[in-house]
Protein backbone atom coordinates (compact mmCIF):
# COMPACT_ATOMS: atom_id res chain seq x y z
CA UNK A 1 0.00 0.00 0.00
CA UNK A 2 1.25 3.39 0.95
CA UNK A 3 4.95 3.95 -0.17
CA UNK A 4 5.51 7.10 1.39
CA UNK A 5 4.46 8.02 4.94
CA UNK A 6 1.08 9.78 5.20
CA UNK A 7 -0.80 11.57 7.41
CA UNK A 8 -4.92 11.16 8.57
CA UNK A 9 -5.87 13.81 10.85
CA UNK A 10 -9.64 13.68 12.62
CA UNK A 11 -10.69 16.06 15.22
CA UNK A 12 -13.44 15.46 17.29
CA UNK A 13 -15.43 17.50 20.17
CA UNK A 14 -14.54 16.51 23.77
CA UNK A 15 -18.09 14.18 24.00
CA UNK A 16 -18.62 10.71 24.81
CA UNK A 17 -20.50 10.41 22.13
CA UNK A 18 -18.14 10.77 19.29
CA UNK A 19 -15.58 8.10 20.84
CA UNK A 20 -17.23 6.12 18.16
CA UNK A 21 -16.66 8.30 15.94
CA UNK A 22 -12.48 7.81 16.10
CA UNK A 23 -13.28 3.78 16.33
CA UNK A 24 -14.83 3.98 12.91
CA UNK A 25 -12.10 5.74 11.76
CA UNK A 26 -9.37 4.30 13.01
CA UNK A 27 -10.77 0.56 11.75
CA UNK A 28 -11.10 1.71 7.87
CA UNK A 29 -7.57 3.52 8.36
CA UNK A 30 -6.26 0.33 10.00
CA UNK A 31 -8.26 -2.01 7.58
CA UNK A 32 -6.90 -0.15 4.35
CA UNK A 33 -3.71 -0.63 5.38
CA UNK A 34 -3.97 -4.55 6.05
CA UNK A 35 -3.98 -4.95 9.26
CA UNK A 36 -5.80 -8.76 10.25
CA UNK A 37 -9.24 -7.96 12.09
CA UNK A 38 -7.69 -8.58 15.49
CA UNK A 39 -5.24 -6.30 15.22
CA UNK A 40 -7.81 -3.46 13.97
CA UNK A 41 -9.83 -4.62 16.70
CA UNK A 42 -6.74 -3.99 18.97
CA UNK A 43 -6.16 -0.79 17.68
CA UNK A 44 -9.89 0.71 18.21
CA UNK A 45 -9.95 -0.65 21.49
CA UNK A 46 -6.35 1.06 22.51
CA UNK A 47 -7.55 3.90 20.62
CA UNK A 48 -10.88 4.11 22.49
CA UNK A 49 -8.97 4.38 25.90
CA UNK A 50 -7.39 7.52 25.32
CA UNK A 51 -10.34 9.36 23.60
CA UNK A 52 -12.10 7.63 26.86
CA UNK A 53 -9.49 9.51 29.24
CA UNK A 54 -9.79 13.11 26.81
CA UNK A 55 -13.66 13.29 26.98
CA UNK A 56 -14.04 12.50 30.67
CA UNK A 57 -11.16 15.52 31.27
CA UNK A 58 -12.50 17.80 28.59
CA UNK A 59 -10.24 20.85 27.98
CA UNK A 60 -10.87 24.27 28.77
CA UNK A 61 -8.46 26.11 26.02
CA UNK A 62 -9.88 24.02 23.17
CA UNK A 63 -13.19 22.34 21.55
CA UNK A 64 -11.62 19.73 19.83
CA UNK A 65 -8.50 16.99 20.14
CA UNK A 66 -7.35 16.20 16.83
CA UNK A 67 -6.23 12.54 16.52
CA UNK A 68 -3.27 12.36 13.81
CA UNK A 69 -2.96 8.84 12.36
CA UNK A 70 0.29 8.32 10.71
CA UNK A 71 0.25 5.68 7.80
CA UNK A 72 4.19 4.20 7.49
CA UNK A 73 4.41 1.35 5.05
CA UNK A 74 4.09 -1.49 7.83
CA UNK A 75 2.87 0.08 10.90
CA UNK A 76 0.34 2.75 12.24
CA UNK A 77 1.21 5.65 14.62
CA UNK A 78 -1.39 7.35 16.52
CA UNK A 79 -0.59 10.95 17.58
CA UNK A 80 -2.36 13.18 19.99
CA UNK A 81 -0.93 16.73 20.34
CA UNK A 82 -2.20 17.88 23.82
CA UNK A 83 -2.65 22.00 23.66
CA UNK A 84 -4.03 21.47 27.20
CA UNK A 85 -0.73 20.52 29.01
CA UNK A 86 -2.98 19.02 32.11
CA UNK A 87 -4.62 16.63 29.43
CA UNK A 88 -1.41 14.77 29.04
CA UNK A 89 -1.61 14.00 32.79
CA UNK A 90 -4.10 11.67 32.46
CA UNK A 91 -2.00 9.20 30.99
CA UNK A 92 0.48 8.64 34.21
CA UNK A 93 1.01 4.93 33.81
CA UNK A 94 0.04 2.98 37.49
CA UNK A 95 -0.15 -0.25 36.78
CA UNK A 96 -4.07 -0.92 38.28
CA UNK A 97 -5.72 1.21 35.88
CA UNK A 98 -7.97 -0.84 33.26
CA UNK A 99 -7.61 1.75 30.85
CA UNK A 100 -3.85 2.26 30.50
CA UNK A 101 -3.15 -1.59 31.42
CA UNK A 102 -5.64 -2.23 27.87
CA UNK A 103 -3.91 0.07 25.54
CA UNK A 104 -0.44 -0.99 26.66
CA UNK A 105 -1.03 -4.52 25.99
CA UNK A 106 -2.42 -4.15 22.77
CA UNK A 107 -0.43 -1.75 20.77
CA UNK A 108 3.45 -2.60 20.70
CA UNK A 109 4.71 1.05 21.78
CA UNK A 110 2.69 3.53 24.44
CA UNK A 111 4.34 6.89 25.29
CA UNK A 112 3.06 10.18 26.46
CA UNK A 113 5.58 12.99 26.39
CA UNK A 114 5.09 15.51 29.49
CA UNK A 115 7.98 17.73 28.25
CA UNK A 116 8.11 19.89 25.66
CA UNK A 117 6.44 18.26 23.27
CA UNK A 118 3.14 17.25 25.06
CA UNK A 119 2.07 14.49 23.19
CA UNK A 120 0.80 11.02 23.15
CA UNK A 121 1.92 8.61 20.79
CA UNK A 122 1.25 4.71 20.23
CA UNK A 123 2.05 2.39 17.25
CA UNK A 124 1.70 -0.90 15.70
CA UNK A 125 3.40 -3.01 13.06
CA UNK A 126 1.15 -4.53 10.69
CA UNK A 127 1.63 -8.73 11.60
CA UNK A 128 3.64 -7.37 14.32
CA UNK A 129 2.94 -9.73 17.79
CA UNK A 130 1.10 -8.50 20.27
CA UNK B 1 -24.00 0.16 12.47
CA UNK B 2 -25.24 -1.55 15.89
CA UNK B 3 -23.38 0.75 17.66
CA UNK B 4 -26.25 1.45 19.97
CA UNK B 5 -26.34 -1.11 23.36
CA UNK B 6 -29.57 -2.98 23.71
CA UNK B 7 -29.93 -4.51 27.29
CA UNK B 8 -32.36 -7.40 27.54
CA UNK B 9 -34.09 -8.77 30.90
CA UNK B 10 -34.88 -12.04 31.54
CA UNK B 11 -36.60 -13.35 34.75
CA UNK B 12 -35.74 -16.62 35.75
CA UNK B 13 -36.71 -18.42 39.01
CA UNK B 14 -33.44 -18.14 41.11
CA UNK B 15 -31.52 -15.79 38.93
CA UNK B 16 -31.64 -13.10 36.61
CA UNK B 17 -30.37 -13.13 32.78
CA UNK B 18 -29.91 -9.94 31.28
CA UNK B 19 -28.73 -10.16 27.49
CA UNK B 20 -26.29 -7.53 26.00
CA UNK B 21 -25.86 -6.56 22.46
CA UNK B 22 -23.81 -3.84 20.36
CA UNK B 23 -21.54 -1.96 22.02
CA UNK B 24 -20.67 -0.99 25.64
CA UNK B 25 -18.78 2.40 25.51
CA UNK B 26 -18.15 5.63 27.44
CA UNK B 27 -21.20 6.89 25.63
CA UNK B 28 -23.15 3.93 26.20
CA UNK B 29 -21.77 2.56 30.02
CA UNK B 30 -23.84 4.83 31.98
CA UNK B 31 -27.08 3.31 30.75
CA UNK B 32 -25.65 0.05 31.57
CA UNK B 33 -24.66 1.13 34.97
CA UNK B 34 -28.16 2.22 35.60
CA UNK B 35 -30.22 -0.81 34.31
CA UNK B 36 -27.45 -3.50 35.98
CA UNK B 37 -27.55 -1.66 39.79
CA UNK B 38 -30.89 -1.17 39.36
CA UNK B 39 -31.81 -5.41 38.01
CA UNK B 40 -29.58 -6.61 41.57
CA UNK B 41 -31.49 -4.11 43.79
CA UNK B 42 -34.90 -5.42 42.65
CA UNK B 43 -34.05 -8.63 42.46
CA UNK B 44 -31.64 -9.44 44.78
CA UNK B 45 -30.76 -12.66 43.17
CA UNK B 46 -27.62 -14.31 41.66
CA UNK B 47 -27.37 -12.84 37.54
CA UNK B 48 -26.04 -14.35 34.64
CA UNK B 49 -24.85 -11.59 31.78
CA UNK B 50 -25.05 -13.07 28.36
CA UNK B 51 -22.60 -11.64 25.87
CA UNK B 52 -23.41 -13.29 23.08
CA UNK B 53 -24.50 -10.11 21.09
CA UNK B 54 -21.93 -8.06 22.39
CA UNK B 55 -19.64 -6.68 20.04
CA UNK B 56 -17.86 -4.00 22.03
CA UNK B 57 -16.52 -2.94 25.60
CA UNK B 58 -14.01 -1.19 27.08
CA UNK B 59 -12.22 -0.29 30.19
CA UNK B 60 -15.34 1.95 31.31
CA UNK B 61 -17.69 -1.29 30.14
CA UNK B 62 -15.68 -3.41 32.38
CA UNK B 63 -15.60 -1.16 35.41
CA UNK B 64 -19.34 -1.64 35.97
CA UNK B 65 -19.26 -5.51 35.80
CA UNK B 66 -16.48 -5.32 38.36
CA UNK B 67 -18.58 -2.69 40.15
CA UNK B 68 -21.89 -4.83 39.91
CA UNK B 69 -19.63 -8.14 40.93
CA UNK B 70 -19.19 -6.12 44.22
CA UNK B 71 -22.58 -5.16 44.17
CA UNK B 72 -23.79 -8.55 43.79
CA UNK B 73 -21.52 -9.97 46.82
CA UNK B 74 -22.94 -6.86 48.73
CA UNK B 75 -26.24 -9.20 49.04
CA UNK B 76 -24.08 -12.53 49.06
CA UNK B 77 -24.91 -13.08 45.23
CA UNK B 78 -22.77 -14.14 42.39
CA UNK B 79 -22.25 -12.89 38.54
CA UNK B 80 -21.19 -15.11 35.62
CA UNK B 81 -20.79 -13.90 32.28
CA UNK B 82 -21.39 -16.21 29.30
CA UNK B 83 -20.71 -16.26 25.75
CA UNK B 84 -17.93 -13.71 25.77
CA UNK B 85 -16.65 -13.10 22.10
CA UNK B 86 -12.86 -13.72 21.37
CA UNK B 87 -12.12 -10.33 20.68
CA UNK B 88 -14.03 -9.14 24.76
CA UNK B 89 -12.58 -12.64 25.91
CA UNK B 90 -8.91 -10.91 24.95
CA UNK B 91 -9.76 -7.99 27.53
CA UNK B 92 -10.76 -10.01 30.36
CA UNK B 93 -7.00 -12.17 30.45
CA UNK B 94 -5.44 -8.87 29.52
CA UNK B 95 -6.91 -7.26 32.87
CA UNK B 96 -6.96 -10.20 35.10
CA UNK B 97 -10.77 -9.67 35.30
CA UNK B 98 -10.95 -13.85 34.32
CA UNK B 99 -9.80 -14.42 37.73
CA UNK B 100 -12.24 -11.93 39.09
CA UNK B 101 -15.51 -13.42 37.30
CA UNK B 102 -17.22 -16.87 36.72
CA UNK B 103 -16.97 -17.15 32.82
CA UNK B 104 -18.90 -19.88 31.05
CA UNK B 105 -18.67 -20.89 27.42
CA UNK C 1 -28.01 14.10 21.11
CA UNK C 2 -26.11 17.20 20.09
CA UNK C 3 -28.01 20.31 21.29
CA UNK C 4 -25.78 22.79 19.74
CA UNK C 5 -23.85 22.54 16.57
CA UNK C 6 -20.94 20.69 16.34
CA UNK C 7 -18.33 20.17 14.33
CA UNK C 8 -16.09 17.23 13.33
CA UNK C 9 -12.79 17.35 10.96
CA UNK C 10 -11.36 15.21 8.84
CA UNK C 11 -8.01 15.49 6.82
CA UNK C 12 -7.06 13.04 3.58
CA UNK C 13 -4.55 12.42 1.52
CA UNK C 14 -6.08 13.28 -2.50
CA UNK C 15 -5.55 8.82 -2.41
CA UNK C 16 -8.18 7.12 -3.73
CA UNK C 17 -7.43 4.21 -0.95
CA UNK C 18 -8.60 6.52 1.78
CA UNK C 19 -11.98 7.36 0.40
CA UNK C 20 -13.23 4.36 2.35
CA UNK C 21 -12.30 5.88 5.23
CA UNK C 22 -14.25 8.83 4.60
CA UNK C 23 -17.25 6.52 4.52
CA UNK C 24 -16.52 4.56 7.32
CA UNK C 25 -16.53 8.11 9.32
CA UNK C 26 -19.51 9.54 7.40
CA UNK C 27 -21.63 6.38 8.55
CA UNK C 28 -20.30 6.63 11.89
CA UNK C 29 -20.80 10.32 12.82
CA UNK C 30 -24.68 9.60 11.12
CA UNK C 31 -25.43 6.80 12.66
CA UNK C 32 -24.73 8.67 16.31
CA UNK C 33 -26.91 11.51 15.12
CA UNK C 34 -29.37 9.25 14.67
CA UNK C 35 -30.39 8.53 10.80
CA UNK C 36 -31.67 5.51 10.04
CA UNK C 37 -29.53 3.04 7.96
CA UNK C 38 -30.66 3.96 4.37
CA UNK C 39 -29.77 7.51 5.32
CA UNK C 40 -26.70 6.54 7.11
CA UNK C 41 -25.89 4.56 3.46
CA UNK C 42 -26.97 7.74 1.41
CA UNK C 43 -24.93 10.10 3.33
CA UNK C 44 -21.72 7.58 2.68
CA UNK C 45 -22.62 7.25 -0.83
CA UNK C 46 -22.81 11.24 -1.56
CA UNK C 47 -19.77 11.85 0.32
CA UNK C 48 -18.11 9.13 -1.66
CA UNK C 49 -18.80 10.31 -4.65
CA UNK C 50 -17.28 13.74 -3.62
CA UNK C 51 -13.99 12.43 -2.54
CA UNK C 52 -13.62 10.56 -6.17
CA UNK C 53 -13.60 13.70 -7.80
CA UNK C 54 -11.34 15.15 -5.33
CA UNK C 55 -8.61 12.60 -5.60
CA UNK C 56 -9.33 12.18 -9.13
CA UNK C 57 -8.12 15.25 -9.74
CA UNK C 58 -5.55 15.98 -6.96
CA UNK C 59 -4.10 18.91 -6.17
CA UNK C 60 -0.80 20.57 -6.33
CA UNK C 61 -1.44 23.39 -3.53
CA UNK C 62 -2.08 21.02 -0.41
CA UNK C 63 -1.44 17.60 0.64
CA UNK C 64 -4.81 16.53 2.32
CA UNK C 65 -8.32 17.85 1.70
CA UNK C 66 -10.56 18.77 4.85
CA UNK C 67 -14.08 17.49 5.45
CA UNK C 68 -16.32 19.73 8.15
CA UNK C 69 -19.20 17.63 9.49
CA UNK C 70 -21.14 19.98 11.36
CA UNK C 71 -23.58 18.21 12.96
CA UNK C 72 -27.22 20.00 13.86
CA UNK C 73 -29.78 18.48 16.57
CA UNK C 74 -31.85 17.21 12.80
CA UNK C 75 -29.93 18.08 10.22
CA UNK C 76 -26.00 16.86 8.66
CA UNK C 77 -24.29 19.21 6.66
CA UNK C 78 -20.79 18.33 4.92
CA UNK C 79 -18.51 21.02 4.08
CA UNK C 80 -15.45 21.15 2.03
CA UNK C 81 -13.28 24.03 1.34
CA UNK C 82 -11.02 23.96 -1.55
CA UNK C 83 -7.69 25.50 -0.99
CA UNK C 84 -7.21 25.13 -4.55
CA UNK C 85 -9.70 26.82 -6.57
CA UNK C 86 -9.48 24.82 -9.42
CA UNK C 87 -11.16 21.75 -7.41
CA UNK C 88 -14.59 23.77 -7.17
CA UNK C 89 -15.09 23.55 -10.86
CA UNK C 90 -14.93 19.98 -11.01
CA UNK C 91 -18.62 20.26 -9.64
CA UNK C 92 -20.25 21.59 -12.70
CA UNK C 93 -23.49 20.39 -12.81
CA UNK C 94 -24.19 18.71 -16.36
CA UNK C 95 -27.05 16.30 -15.37
CA UNK C 96 -24.98 13.57 -17.52
CA UNK C 97 -23.03 12.80 -14.90
CA UNK C 98 -23.32 9.97 -12.80
CA UNK C 99 -21.58 11.06 -9.45
CA UNK C 100 -23.24 14.05 -9.32
CA UNK C 101 -26.48 13.25 -10.07
CA UNK C 102 -26.14 10.56 -7.24
CA UNK C 103 -25.23 13.24 -5.15
CA UNK C 104 -28.28 15.45 -5.95
CA UNK C 105 -30.58 12.40 -5.84
CA UNK C 106 -29.47 11.28 -2.52
CA UNK C 107 -28.93 14.64 -0.12
CA UNK C 108 -31.21 17.34 0.67
CA UNK C 109 -28.87 19.98 -0.65
CA UNK C 110 -25.99 20.49 -2.41
CA UNK C 111 -23.90 23.68 -3.28
CA UNK C 112 -20.93 24.26 -5.05
CA UNK C 113 -20.03 28.24 -4.35
CA UNK C 114 -16.87 28.82 -6.89
CA UNK C 115 -17.14 32.72 -5.90
CA UNK C 116 -14.92 34.08 -2.66
CA UNK C 117 -16.12 31.42 -0.55
CA UNK C 118 -14.98 28.23 -2.91
CA UNK C 119 -16.86 25.85 -0.71
CA UNK C 120 -19.01 22.75 -1.62
CA UNK C 121 -21.61 22.25 0.73
CA UNK C 122 -24.64 19.56 1.18
CA UNK C 123 -27.08 18.50 4.07
CA UNK C 124 -29.47 15.59 4.80
CA UNK C 125 -32.18 16.47 7.25
CA UNK C 126 -33.26 13.52 9.92
CA UNK C 127 -36.22 11.73 8.61
CA UNK C 128 -36.29 14.31 5.82
CA UNK C 129 -37.08 12.84 2.32
CA UNK C 130 -35.18 12.51 0.01
CA UNK D 1 -14.38 -4.84 7.47
CA UNK D 2 -15.43 -6.40 4.28
CA UNK D 3 -13.82 -2.77 1.92
CA UNK D 4 -11.77 -5.12 -0.18
CA UNK D 5 -13.68 -6.42 -3.49
CA UNK D 6 -13.77 -10.37 -4.24
CA UNK D 7 -14.09 -11.34 -7.78
CA UNK D 8 -15.09 -14.76 -8.73
CA UNK D 9 -15.70 -15.74 -12.17
CA UNK D 10 -17.20 -19.35 -13.11
CA UNK D 11 -17.61 -20.61 -16.61
CA UNK D 12 -20.89 -21.69 -17.64
CA UNK D 13 -21.50 -23.63 -20.87
CA UNK D 14 -22.92 -20.52 -23.01
CA UNK D 15 -22.31 -17.63 -20.73
CA UNK D 16 -19.94 -16.89 -17.75
CA UNK D 17 -21.25 -16.11 -14.22
CA UNK D 18 -19.27 -13.23 -12.33
CA UNK D 19 -19.65 -12.99 -8.33
CA UNK D 20 -18.85 -9.97 -6.99
CA UNK D 21 -18.48 -9.71 -3.24
CA UNK D 22 -17.32 -6.42 -0.94
CA UNK D 23 -17.19 -3.06 -1.99
CA UNK D 24 -16.82 -1.58 -5.79
CA UNK D 25 -14.92 2.23 -5.11
CA UNK D 26 -12.59 4.23 -6.78
CA UNK D 27 -9.62 2.33 -4.85
CA UNK D 28 -11.22 -1.23 -6.41
CA UNK D 29 -13.01 -0.90 -9.41
CA UNK D 30 -9.56 -0.58 -11.38
CA UNK D 31 -9.23 -4.44 -10.73
CA UNK D 32 -13.26 -4.98 -11.56
CA UNK D 33 -12.34 -2.97 -14.81
CA UNK D 34 -9.70 -5.05 -15.90
CA UNK D 35 -11.37 -8.15 -14.66
CA UNK D 36 -14.58 -7.68 -16.62
CA UNK D 37 -13.14 -6.76 -19.72
CA UNK D 38 -10.78 -9.87 -19.34
CA UNK D 39 -13.23 -11.65 -18.99
CA UNK D 40 -15.31 -11.10 -22.02
CA UNK D 41 -12.32 -10.32 -24.29
CA UNK D 42 -12.00 -14.17 -23.25
CA UNK D 43 -14.84 -15.66 -23.99
CA UNK D 44 -16.90 -14.02 -25.80
CA UNK D 45 -20.10 -14.81 -23.71
CA UNK D 46 -23.09 -13.40 -22.51
CA UNK D 47 -22.03 -12.10 -18.58
CA UNK D 48 -23.93 -12.69 -15.75
CA UNK D 49 -22.93 -10.28 -12.94
CA UNK D 50 -24.11 -11.47 -9.36
CA UNK D 51 -24.19 -9.32 -7.02
CA UNK D 52 -25.30 -10.63 -4.27
CA UNK D 53 -22.63 -9.95 -2.30
CA UNK D 54 -22.07 -7.12 -3.10
CA UNK D 55 -22.50 -4.03 -0.41
CA UNK D 56 -21.46 -1.00 -1.59
CA UNK D 57 -20.44 0.45 -5.33
CA UNK D 58 -19.99 4.24 -6.75
CA UNK D 59 -20.55 6.20 -9.85
CA UNK D 60 -16.62 4.74 -10.58
CA UNK D 61 -18.19 1.24 -10.54
CA UNK D 62 -21.77 1.97 -12.07
CA UNK D 63 -19.67 3.38 -15.04
CA UNK D 64 -17.60 0.32 -15.65
CA UNK D 65 -20.43 -2.29 -15.94
CA UNK D 66 -21.87 0.49 -18.92
CA UNK D 67 -18.31 0.19 -20.45
CA UNK D 68 -18.57 -3.37 -19.76
CA UNK D 69 -22.26 -3.50 -21.81
CA UNK D 70 -20.89 -1.48 -23.99
CA UNK D 71 -18.32 -3.91 -25.52
CA UNK D 72 -20.29 -7.21 -24.85
CA UNK D 73 -22.69 -5.46 -27.57
CA UNK D 74 -19.61 -4.90 -29.42
CA UNK D 75 -19.19 -8.90 -29.21
CA UNK D 76 -23.33 -9.64 -29.64
CA UNK D 77 -23.29 -10.24 -25.96
CA UNK D 78 -25.59 -9.43 -23.41
CA UNK D 79 -24.81 -8.51 -19.77
CA UNK D 80 -27.46 -9.72 -17.19
CA UNK D 81 -27.43 -8.19 -13.87
CA UNK D 82 -28.86 -10.21 -10.86
CA UNK D 83 -29.55 -10.08 -6.68
CA UNK D 84 -28.91 -6.40 -6.06
CA UNK D 85 -28.92 -5.31 -2.83
CA UNK D 86 -31.79 -2.31 -2.26
CA UNK D 87 -28.96 0.14 -1.38
CA UNK D 88 -27.13 -0.88 -4.94
CA UNK D 89 -30.46 -1.38 -6.53
CA UNK D 90 -31.67 2.44 -5.81
CA UNK D 91 -28.41 4.02 -7.51
CA UNK D 92 -29.36 1.89 -10.66
CA UNK D 93 -33.00 3.89 -10.18
CA UNK D 94 -31.42 6.87 -9.75
CA UNK D 95 -29.08 7.22 -12.34
CA UNK D 96 -31.54 5.76 -14.87
CA UNK D 97 -29.38 2.65 -15.57
CA UNK D 98 -31.82 0.13 -14.89
CA UNK D 99 -33.64 0.49 -17.85
CA UNK D 100 -30.01 0.24 -19.82
CA UNK D 101 -29.41 -3.44 -18.07
CA UNK D 102 -31.40 -6.43 -17.68
CA UNK D 103 -31.72 -6.51 -14.06
CA UNK D 104 -33.01 -10.16 -12.80
CA UNK D 105 -33.97 -10.49 -8.92
N1 LIG E 1 -7.33 -6.64 37.71
C1 LIG E 1 -8.29 -6.19 38.52
N2 LIG E 1 -8.83 -7.02 39.44
C2 LIG E 1 -9.79 -6.59 40.24
N3 LIG E 1 -10.32 -5.35 40.24
C3 LIG E 1 -9.82 -4.50 39.37
C4 LIG E 1 -8.78 -4.85 38.46
N4 LIG E 1 -8.49 -3.77 37.70
C5 LIG E 1 -9.32 -2.80 38.12
N5 LIG E 1 -10.11 -3.23 39.10
C6 LIG E 1 -11.15 -2.46 39.78
O1 LIG E 1 -12.12 -2.12 38.78
C7 LIG E 1 -12.67 -0.86 39.07
C8 LIG E 1 -12.57 0.04 37.87
O2 LIG E 1 -11.23 0.05 37.40
P1 LIG E 1 -10.59 1.32 36.73
O3 LIG E 1 -11.29 1.53 35.40
O4 LIG E 1 -9.13 1.13 36.70
O5 LIG E 1 -11.03 2.41 37.77
P2 LIG E 1 -10.57 3.91 37.90
O6 LIG E 1 -10.26 4.43 36.55
O7 LIG E 1 -11.80 4.51 38.54
O8 LIG E 1 -9.37 3.84 38.83
C9 LIG E 1 -11.92 -0.31 40.26
O9 LIG E 1 -12.71 -0.54 41.40
C10 LIG E 1 -10.64 -1.13 40.32
O10 LIG E 1 -10.15 -1.28 41.63
N1 LIG F 1 -28.22 7.36 -17.53
C1 LIG F 1 -27.28 6.87 -18.36
N2 LIG F 1 -27.64 6.04 -19.33
C2 LIG F 1 -26.71 5.54 -20.15
N3 LIG F 1 -25.40 5.77 -20.08
C3 LIG F 1 -24.98 6.59 -19.12
C4 LIG F 1 -25.88 7.18 -18.21
N4 LIG F 1 -25.18 7.94 -17.35
C5 LIG F 1 -23.90 7.82 -17.70
N5 LIG F 1 -23.77 7.01 -18.76
C6 LIG F 1 -22.53 6.62 -19.40
O1 LIG F 1 -21.76 5.91 -18.43
C7 LIG F 1 -20.40 6.16 -18.64
C8 LIG F 1 -19.75 6.63 -17.34
O2 LIG F 1 -20.51 7.70 -16.84
P1 LIG F 1 -19.84 8.90 -16.01
O3 LIG F 1 -19.33 8.33 -14.74
O4 LIG F 1 -20.80 10.00 -15.99
O5 LIG F 1 -18.65 9.20 -17.00
P2 LIG F 1 -17.65 10.42 -16.99
O6 LIG F 1 -17.48 10.86 -15.60
O7 LIG F 1 -16.45 9.77 -17.61
O8 LIG F 1 -18.33 11.45 -17.87
C9 LIG F 1 -20.28 7.19 -19.73
O9 LIG F 1 -19.98 6.50 -20.93
C10 LIG F 1 -21.69 7.80 -19.81
O10 LIG F 1 -22.00 8.23 -21.10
Amino acid sequence: MAKKVEKIELALPFKAEYVSVARLTASGIAARMGFDIESVEDIKVALSEVCNKLVSAGSKSSDRYVIDFIIHSSKIEILINFEDRRLAGLFGTNGDELGISIIEALMDTFKVSTDDSNTLSMSKEIKGKI
Amino acid sequence: MSSELKITEVKHRFNTEVLLSGEVDIYTSQMLKEKLYGILDDTKQDMLINCEGLTYIDSTGLGIFVGVLKKAKQYGKGIRISKLKENIKKLFLITGLDKLFVILD
